[in-house]
């Protein structure tokens, strides 16, 4: 197809600033078939108005823009998208194709010395870098053998698989292997004169030359307008506060069928406003395109206001394998405590005890999925008996588990006794920040009091709950379930595995993990112990279905051992659309990863129908 | 009376020359506080609301017993149900208090519950009648309330909320925290404030100049970092209760230094007053000029800042909350209570759930005009 | 000279002070466990990004945030040498924003203004609806006026500012247009000043000054109602009367200046109360000012930028006390002259 | 000629009580003079208050018509009725007021001139400095030798009698019709005195100026006025002509009012000899200087020498006077002399408590001494109202210094005060009142009576009688002279009034300027003055006998600058004649 120049760019066109249409796309632009995927052909133009809580949230368009060397399709298949073709021999050696004659969006053409220059000045610099390239390049510690045969070709290449890279490049935040090499050389004291770059320091008010460095060359958080990008919006505001304009990447490698260069939209408008107004302004209209900052809560309001405001309130259902999850910390401090949460039969009582359908109705109109903590039905590992096991409401059952464990003696007020006789009080602390939370455990609260189990619940700042978990001194905490609730057997099963201390059941085997057995505790409990055995596996494993199968086996032991019990999952996320705004799916999963929000929907092809 | 000639004016009355020949006034064997009240009793409002906060006091060991139901008990079929009516006549007809009773829809059009009132049959309310149990005064356990829901029906004087909870009882149950603990607070705070600001303001010098220097470092002192280092630090067996009691405390500890400073720079500019000096050469001591001269003048000052405190306190949970440090659930306040209804559902679809509101704005009105009847009964102009 | 030694003593007082506060500052932002940097590795590994982790790394060795914690202090007030030799307050550098990634000082320039103008706002409101409402009310003690405003003031004082904040943007903006949260139209942003701007601004403002503004009012009110009412059975009242003032000019003359003695005692926290107290007020309207900025960085214990801001309200603090002590002095000439000394 | 203000039937109480203004009537013609006089508390103050419709909050107007004479033939006015903007535009410009209590009158946080000007600012379309200019005329007249320091100065930085003369000031500033003296001199010395009423009746020449004169001295009524409204009870007794009244009194109260009117005995002297003295308190070298810190940190500071060198001491059941113009440093002496105001150093000021006993310096007590000697030593304040706080009851306020000391149980503290109040003639029903429920000589007499509450031995009575009629101070003098002989009670007296001296006093001495100038027992003082100031004093003294007028004009100069004084007494800035024995226990200032 013959690319068109549209109205946005002309002027700067017509005045020779900027080189024609056809010329800044790469010769082989990616046409997406839109047809194909049922989604109209649109018109280019129009400003898309949104809505951030946080000045720094600009970050987001670079999610939202969702331009990776390979993205995931709708599907959650890995498909080339900035890169014109890929080629994989067996998760070993990778080799890169990038598009000819693709630039940056300050013009420059996009090659592999960007690659290089990454690779070797930045990742490799010890300045830079001090620890050294990042993990996901390291297979058994080891690092890749990158080479640059040509301007457009770069290969990866290890000795043993390396099955998460692809996948980490396809991230909602992926690692840019790549930089803007022209930009950042005049920053990077290897091959900057020194005279303009410790001006460049006085100027910046830095006091290295890396620290500049480090600070320009921001990728993900997108907060420097001169930084190139390859992303299909750019930051167009200098030191924003609270509103910040991106304009079409004049430089985009993706075009219509019909050859008008994506995106559609010309502009986007992000303001920054206080959390509790998102819904407020919403209602009233203000936006064309929202999600994040709504509430299933706001959904009655946003209905109201569809009329006056002229939008549509969509219901999208969320991408977490559990909207809320109860993580008994197996490596809790107390001894005694520790070893009865270990005991199987505890957690399963309590989840027994949890009436699902309640909190459902209460929380979420009966519209999420009640069950426990296991895969969306979305991904090939779900099964109906994980969601359900040990999720009914059952409380007679719960009760008989917890009298087989011996936990028979009671106080006055019916509080079963522990062991050396304290009454079973169970601290659950939460980042305070949901409502949700605190009203699912307000009915938690009474469903365990049948159960002889008094519940306090704890509410913490964010960042104060994770360095309580991780130290062992939060009993239970409260969070989400697996952010990916729809892994395939390409997902690195490292969050299912007792491999990180973020998942909160299992905070020190994670760290024992992580720091490769410097801090935390070694795995003891059979059933992770096995869940770690099964990871490792699946990095040595050379076949996607060796692969499914241990993803499949640690899904069920997760189902069975109750390690996190969730609540529901599939939670309606209300996502307010403009009734001018086409190609917005009607149902979809709002999802951080695998989906990077609005990312695989590819907010590129939205357009304003006037 | 006579005119003389001269024009004069004399008067023919009998004239007195003895004093004191008055009858003994009544009021003299009175003590001061009987005086108070004889002047206190005359302030209209001043009195009800006294009487209001009385028995609003006093009632609240009887809040389970007013209460229709628990503050934590969740009707689960009535989520969001709207205030009921308490009607007396059917039809014309007069049979006692009674409600309708009604279903819940889910209105999957705009996403809200939507109740529906079954009109024909009227379901009479019951009397001191057995309910959910709760302990009367804190320990007796019993089951009795007032009145409760007919069988089959509910009885939502206020509405309920999203887990459908009552929000009448939750208001009676709320009462018993935020009408006492907050107060902790502002009795620390003003017993503290007092104290040191009247010794500063009236001893001056060297000691006026410590107890500045404390008052600035400590205003100077940002509270909210505080607070957050405080969430952290709060052991996590202790109830919502005792945490925000010691808040409460600790919020008085830091609250005195403005009322300190008040306090001091009126009691600079008072301590100059002749009959401040008359005192001293009377040979009183210190703390009987500050007590007994000083602070009465102040008095107006103080009554109106403590009466304002108050609202600061009840809501003080609120701010707190923010940061994860006022009180929690199964603990009810009235702060919690509107912590819940921060959502434009809660004003515009849910208003009920923002009810809470009004019995703040009652109480607070209340110790308003009970202070301002108080400050009239003190005024010594206004005999 | 007097005025002038005494002046330059309290400049001293409150510069030691300010070196008092500063201690205290630095101990309890890092009370809470845990520092900004480990926050942010355990973040992004939490969100399985451990991409951004060399950079937390990077940072923790340039600003010292591995020394022990009277080390980092000393080095942030420039009392000892950093990695790069002295550079903290003493020297004039605020630290480093890890957060936003830049220096403290270049960060909170727009925000301080906007707090200056925000509180002003509320200031300006407080003392206008105050200072003839309270005067009423105590001319017209026991009249409606009198309850009416009593009612309307606690009113403000009860309704939490959040919940206030959320109702009359829902409602302000459906009956009257007004624009929900912020402080000026977004398109105006980073533009210079110009009328527009100036009206947009000034439309903003209306909601947050009136709901920062009104529980500060009705205290305000309250209590000057009370002093004056205290004021008005003096002889120096009837005085005046004699002399044929009209109430309203003899209320403002002779009884408000005693009444208000302990308002200007308190103006030295006005501000800085303001500011810390509408901290949560400016997260919920989503004013940009000082306040969230504040908030924020204590939450992820960005420790140089809440050490700058908490510092800039100590500043403010005690240039306050000391305002409020001179204008104590220039109100009351009794204290003035210098009372007796005990 | 048609009556300018006319009071009728004016009938006020408080509460349901009885009236305590009963059906009083009386008319003021323009240049006339017409005095209130009667006993205090007999509602001399209300009906004043009356005419400006400044009535305290508590007072029932229950009856009666106020009428004021329209001005240039307008119609008259109906003061009970008319509106308050029309009220306010007559207060100050038709009718002005000068208070009771001029010490409380003025508001402590504004200058003097400030407040004085301010009715101009109101009535008079002037500019500022005119409006200054003729302030400071005004101070001139009212006998400020400082006009300008007065107009800068805060109230508190007065004497009594200075504010007493800024409060005249303040009436007389706005050329009013009316005039409503309420005790105008009753703080002021004789010459100031004379000076002020001389002031009043030159306006009143030149404008015709009417003039309502609240007083309790029958001297200044037999100097001023034209008629006179004698008040008891409440009641007016008899109201007519001055000279019929003053002449031949045909009411019972009238009669007994004239006959308690004290006056300065014709009696020779007796030559007592010289004894050894028994001081209880005894006052060497004693002075103070304030230090006035200026307006603004530029101006330079005023040094005022309120007392210099004052050698005297009180005997034991004796009275020492001090008399002496307003100003002179009485009250700062009596202070000191309590121990209230640190004297300067090199003064000592001995108290010996037993005759013969151990001599203390107040100057360096510790704190159970001084506690001792507070017990032993009490004051009756100059200014009633301001001493006593406005937010106790009587009731507390007597008891208080017992309180303090820790005598007796609750019932005999209360005992002994409705005693002390009856000894002071008032009736116990006030003690459960607040202080400014009282007229002012009620307060005065409350003051005395808390004085006497701890039954001292050593009193300062700061003008204790000022403010009394007649015949009440008659009663008080009586009772303090009982206790004094009863109980070997000494005092420190202090008044303007030279008949009350005279009565009461065993030793005199006349202040002027900081500086005893004349000293000795009143049979000498008074019938062989050697002080020109004596002189003038003495001269000035009014007396209740209409037929005898002194000369206001001659007597208002005093005896003129100490500048002016002849070569034996003058005395320019600090340089003084030495205080020398000129007799037996007689002192004057001059050199020999
Ligand atoms: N606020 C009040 N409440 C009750 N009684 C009062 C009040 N004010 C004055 N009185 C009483 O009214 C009476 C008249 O008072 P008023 O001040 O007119 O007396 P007066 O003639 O001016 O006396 P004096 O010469 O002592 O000043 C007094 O007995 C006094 O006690
Ligand atoms: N606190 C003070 N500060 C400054 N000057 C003062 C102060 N108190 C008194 N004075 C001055 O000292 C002088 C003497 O005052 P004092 O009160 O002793 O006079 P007095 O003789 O009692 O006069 P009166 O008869 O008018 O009461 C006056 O000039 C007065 O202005
Ligand atoms: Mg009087
Ligand atoms: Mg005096
Ligand atoms: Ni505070």
């Amino acid at each position: 197809v013959e690319p068109i120049e549209g109205d946005f760019w002309l002027q700067e066109v017509n005045a020779g600033n900027l080189p024609p249409v056809s010329e800044r796309m790469p010769s082989i632009p990616l046409v997406p078939d839109l047809k194909l995927r049922g989604r109209e052909l649109g018109t280019p133009g129009g400003t898309l108005r949104t809505m951030v809580t946080r000045a720094k949230d600009v970050r987001q368009m670079v999610v939202y823009g969702y331009a990776r060397l390979v993205g995931y399709n709708e599907r959650y298949e890995i498909v080339p998208d900035i890169l014109e073709s890929l080629e994989n021999e067996n998760d070993i050696k990778f080799t890169l194709r990038l598009r000819p004659g693709h630039k940056w969006s300050d013009g420059n053409p996009f090659t592999s010395e960007d690659f290089r220059y990454w690779w070797e000045d930045v990742a490799n610099n010890e300045m830079l870098s001090p620890a050294g390239p990042i993990d996901f390049l390291r297979v058994e510690g080891e690092l890749p053998t990158v080479t640059f045969p040509d301007a457009h070709t770069v290969i990866y290449e290890w000795h043993k698989p390396n099955p998460v890279f692809l996948q980490k490049l396809a991230e909602a935040r992926p690692p840019f292997i790549y930089r803007p090499s022209h930009f950042l050389k005049a920053l990077h004291a290897d091959y900057a004169d020194e005279e303009t770059l410790s001006e460049a320091l006085y100027e910046a008010r830095v006091r290295s030359w890396a620290a500049l460095h480090n600070r320009s060359d921001n990728m993900y958080k997108f907060d420097n307008p001169d930084l190139p990008t390859l992303q299909p919006w750019m930051l167009a505001t200098k030191d924003g506060k609270s509103r910040f304009l991106f304009v079409r990447n004049p430089y985009y490698h993706r075009v219509d069928p019909n050859g008008v260069q994506l995106p559609y939209i010309d502009v986007v408008e992000m303001q920054v406003v206080a959390p509790g107004l998102v819904a407020a302004k919403a209602n009233a209209g203000e936006v064309d395109l929202q999600a994040r900052g709504l509430d299933f809560k706001d959904t009655a309001i946003l209905k109201k206001g569809e009329n006056s405001g002229k939008y549509t309130t969509l219901l999208w259902g969320n991408g977490t394998a559990s909207q809320i999850a109860i993580y008994p910390n197996l490596n809790y401090n107390d001894d005694l405590w520790r070893e009865t949460m270990r005991d199987v039969r505890f957690r399963r009582a309590l989840s027994l005890g949890i009436n699902r359908k309640i909190i459902n109705k209460g929380l979420y109109f009966g519209l999420a999925k009640q069950g426990g903590m296991t895969v969306l039905p979305v991904s090939p590992f779900y099964r109906e008996k994980n969601s359900q096991a040990w999720a009914d409401y059952d409380i007679e059952q719960a009760n008989a588990l917890l009298d087989d464990m011996g936990l028979t003696e009671r106080d006055k007020e019916g509080t079963r006794l522990l062991p050396d006789g304290r009454p079973m009080w169970i601290v659950v602390e939460t980042a305070g920040e949901r409502q949700e939370v605190e009203n699912a455990l307000q009915i938690i609260i009474d469903n365990w009091k049948d159960l002889g189990i008094k519940l306090l619940m704890r509410p913490l700042e964010r960042d104060i709950l994770r360095n309580r978990v991780y130290s062992g001194e939060t009993m239970a905490a409260v969070w989400f379930g697996w952010d990916n609730g729809i892994p395939h057997s390409y997902t690195s099963p490292d969050f299912v595995a007792p491999w990180q201390q973020e998942f909160f059941a299992w905070p020190k085997w994670g760290q024992y993990h992580q720091t490769s057995g410097d801090a935390g505790e070694p795995p003891d409990l059979a059933a992770a112990v096995r869940l770690n055995d099964l990871a490792h596996e699946w990095s040595q494993a050379y076949s996607t279905v060796d692969r499914a199968v241990i993803w499949q086996e640690m899904i069920d032991i997760h189902a069975e051992n109750v390690f996190a019990i969730g609540l529901l999952n599939n939670a309606p996320q209300p996502v307010v659309v403009s009734n001018r705004l086409r190609n917005v799916p009607e149902k979809a999963i709002w999802a951080w990863s695998p989906g990077a929000h609005f990312g695989v929907y590819r907010v590129d092809e939205f357009f304003f129908d006037e | 009376m006579t005119i003389l000639p001269d024009g004069r004016y004399v008067d023919d009355a009998p004239y007195e020359t003895d004093t004191g020949a008055e009858a003994r006034n009544a009021e003299l064997d009175m003590s001061n506080s009987r005086l108070l009240w004889l002047r206190f009793k005359q302030h209209k409002l001043g009195l009800i609301s006294a009487l209001f906060l009385l028995v609003s006091y006093l009632s609240l060991p009887f809040a389970g017993f007013i209460s229709p139901y628990t503050p934590n008990e969740r009707l689960e079929d009535y989520l969001y149900a709207p205030p009921q009516l308490v009607r007396l006549f059917h039809d014309g007809e007069f049979v006692g208090p009674y409600v309708y009773g009604t279903t819940a829809e889910m209105d999957l059009e705009s996403f809200s519950w939507k109740y529906i009132q079954d009109r024909e049959t009227p379901m009479k309310l019951k009397f001191f009648c057995e309910g959910s149990e709760y302990k009367l005064s804190g320990f007796i356990p019993t089951k009795t309330h007032l009145f409760c829901a007919p069988e089959g029906a509910t009885v939502f004087l206020l509405g309920s909320d999203r887990l459908g909870r009552d929000v009448f009882s939750r208001i009676l149950y709320g009462a018993q925290l935020s009408l006492t603990v907050g107060l902790v607070g502002i009795t620390v705070s003003f017993v503290i404030g007092i104290i040191l600001g009247s010794i500063a303001g009236y001893f001056g010098g060297f000691l006026d100049w410590i107890i500045n220097r404390v008052i600035e470092i400590l205003r100077s002192l940002p509270e909210l970092p505080l607070w957050l280092a405080l969430s952290a630090a709060v052991p996590s067996h202790w109830g919502p209760v005792a945490v925000f009691f010691i808040i409460s405390i600790i919020l008085g500890i830091l609250d005195w230094p403005g009322l300190a400073r008040a306090v001091r720079s009126k009691f600079l500019s008072l301590r100059e007053e002749e009959f401040v000096r008359a005192a001293e050469m009377m040979g009183a001591k210190p703390s009987r000029v500050i007590g007994k001269h000083l602070l009465p003048n102040f008095l107006s000052h103080l009554i109106a800042s403590a009466t304002l405190s108050i609202p600061a306190m009840i809501l003080g949970e609120t701010a707190l909350s923010f940061l994860g440090l006022g009180l929690r659930a199964p603990a009810v306040s009235w702060g919690v209570m509107l912590n819940d209804a921060q959502n434009l559902a809660s004003i515009e679809i849910y208003w009920w759930t923002a009810i809470p509101m009004l019995p703040i704005v009652i109480v607070v009105l209340a110790f308003n005009f009970f202070g301002d009847g108080l400050r009239d009964a003190l005024d010594p102009n206004r005999s | 000279m007097a005025l002038l030694r005494f002046a330059v003593f309290r400049f001293v007082t409150m510069l030691a002070t300010l070196l008092v506060v500063s201690v205290f500052v630095y101990a309890i932002i890092n009370l809470p466990p845990g520092d900004f940097l480990s926050n942010q590795i355990n973040e992004l590994r939490a969100t399985g990004q451990s991409n951004g982790i060399a950079k937390a790394e990077f940072l923790r060795k340039e600003f010292s945030m591995d020394q022990p914690i009277w080390k980092q202090y000393f080095i942030w007030l420039g009392a000892l040498p950093g990695p790069h030799g002295f550079a903290g307050l003493l020297q004039g550098e605020f630290g480093w924003s890890f957060e936003f990634d830049k220096p403290v000082s270049e960060l909170v320039g727009g925000a301080l203004w906007m707090t200056v103008l925000v509180n002003l706002a509320a200031v300006v409101f407080i003392y206008a609806v105050a200072l003839p409402l309270g005067v009423l009310a105590a001319a017209r003690s026991k009249t409606w006026i009198d309850y009416t405003s009593a009612f309307i003031g606690y009113l403000g004082l009860a309704t939490p500012n959040f919940l206030l904040a959320l109702i009359l943007f829902y409602y302000g903006n459906r009956y009257l247009n007004l624009p929900i949260g912020g402080l000026m139209d977004p398109k105006f942003e980073g533009e210079p000043m110009s009328f527009d701007k100036m009206k947009s601004v000034l439309i903003h403002l209306i909601i947050p000054t009136f709901v920062i503004g009104t529980s500060g009012a009705a205290a305000m009110m309250q209590r000057l109602r009370a002093n004056l009412l205290d004021e008005l059975g003096k002889p120096y009242v009837e005085t005046a009367r004699a002399k044929g003032m009209r109430e309203s000019a003899m209320l403002t003359k002779y009884p408000l200046r005693v009444a208000f003695n302990p308002f200007v005692a308190d103006i030295g926290t006005l501000l800085p109360s303001l500011v810390s107290g509408s901290v949560l007020v400016s997260v919920v309207l989503g004013l940009q000012t000082i306040g969230p900025v504040l908030l924020q960085a204590l939450k992820s214990q960005d420790v140089f930028l809440s050490a700058f801001v908490l510092m800039f309200v100590a500043l403010l603090t005690l240039i306050g006390t000391l305002v409020s002590d001179l204008l104590l002095a220039l109100l009351d000439p009794r204290i003035r002259f210098g009372g007796r000394e005990r | 000629m048609t009556a300018l203000l006319t009071v009728e039937n004016l009938t006020i109480g408080f509460g349901g009580g009885a009236p305590v203004v009963d059906d009083v009537s009386f008319s003021v013609n323009p240049g006339e003079t017409l005095a209130l006089v009667g006993e205090s508390g007999s509602g001399k103050t209300l009906s004043c208050r009356s005419a400006l419709r400044i009535l305290p909050a508590a007072a029932q107007m229950r009856s009666g018509k106020i009428t004021l004479a329209g001005k240039d033939g307008k119609p008259d006015i109906d003061l009970m009725s008319v509106s308050e903007r029309k009220m306010c535009a007559i207060r100050g410009e038709r009718i002005s007021m000068i208070f009771q209590e001029p010490m409380r009158s003025l508001s402590p946080l504004h200058r003097i001139g400030n407040q004085v000007s301010e009715v101009l600012r109101l009535h008079k379309k002037i500019s500022k400095s005119e409006r200054k200019k003729r302030v400071l005329a005004m101070f001139e007249r009212v006998g400020f030798k400082d006009p300008l320091r007065v107009y800068d100065s805060y109230p508190f930085e007065l004497s009594g009698g200075m504010r007493q003369r800024a409060m005249i000031a303040m009436a007389m500033v706005g050329r009013p019709d009316i005039l409503i003296a309420d005790e105008p001199t009753t703080a002021l010395d004789v010459t100031t005195q004379a000076q002020v009423l001389g002031l009043i009746k030159d306006l009143q020449a030149e404008y015709g100026m009417a003039v309502v004169l609240v007083t309790h001295d029958l001297g200044v009524v037999a100097n001023m006025a034209d008629s006179v409204v004698v008040m008891n009870r409440g009641r007016v007794m008899e109201a007519g002509q001055a000279p019929l009244i003053l002449n031949d009194p045909k009411h019972g109260y009238t009669r007994d009012l004239m006959a308690a009117a004290p006056e300065i005995p014709e009696t020779i002297p007796e030559q007592k000899s010289e004894t050894e003295r028994d001081y209880i308190l005894e006052m060497r070298d004693v002075s103070k200087t304030y230090v006035l810190k200026g307006g603004s940190a530029w101006k330079p500071k005023t040094v005022i020498n309120a007392v210099r060198g004052v050698n005297f001491g009180v005997e034991r059941g004796k009275t020492l006077a001090v008399v002496g113009e307003s100003g002179s440093g009485k009250t700062t002496t009596a202070q000191m002399a309590l121990g209230a105001e640190v004297a300067d150093a090199g003064s000592s000021i001995l108290f010996r408590s037993e005759p013969g006993g151990e001599a203390v310096n107040l100057q360096d007590l510790d704190k159970a001494g001084r506690l001792a000697f507070q017990r032993k030593a009490q004051m009756v304040f100059q200014d009633p109202y301001s001493t006593l706080n406005p937010r106790m009851r009587v009731k507390e306020a007597l008891t208080e210094p017992m309180e303090i000391h820790g005598v007796g149980s609750n019932e005999e503290r209360l005992d002994r005060a409705t005693e002390m109040l009856r000894w002071v003639g008032l009736s116990e029903n006030m003690l459960t009142r607040f202080p400014h429920a009282f007229s002012g000589g009620q307060r005065q007499r409350l003051s005395i009576a808390r004085a006497l509450m701890l039954g001292p031995t050593f009193l300062v009575c700061d003008e204790p009688t000022s403010a009394l009629d007649v015949s009440v101070q008659e009663q008080v003098l009586q009772l303090l002279e009982d206790i004094r002989d009863r109980l070997n009670l000494s005092y420190l007296f202090i008044s303007h009034d030279l008949a009350v001296v005279a009565r009461i006093a065993d030793e005199v001495a006349v202040m002027r300027s900081g500086l005893v100038v004349e000293q000795g027992p009143p049979e000498v003082l008074f019938h062989d003055p050697h002080h020109p100031y004596t002189k003038a004093l003495i001269a000035a003294q009014p007396e209740p006998d209409i037929n005898r007028p002194i000369d206001l004009n001659i007597v208002s100069q005093g005896a003129g600058e100490p500048s002016t004084w002849p070569e034996a007494f003058r005395f320019d800035g600090v340089e003084a004649p030495p205080l020398t024995q000129t007799g037996p226990n007689h002192k004057v200032r001059c050199y020999v």
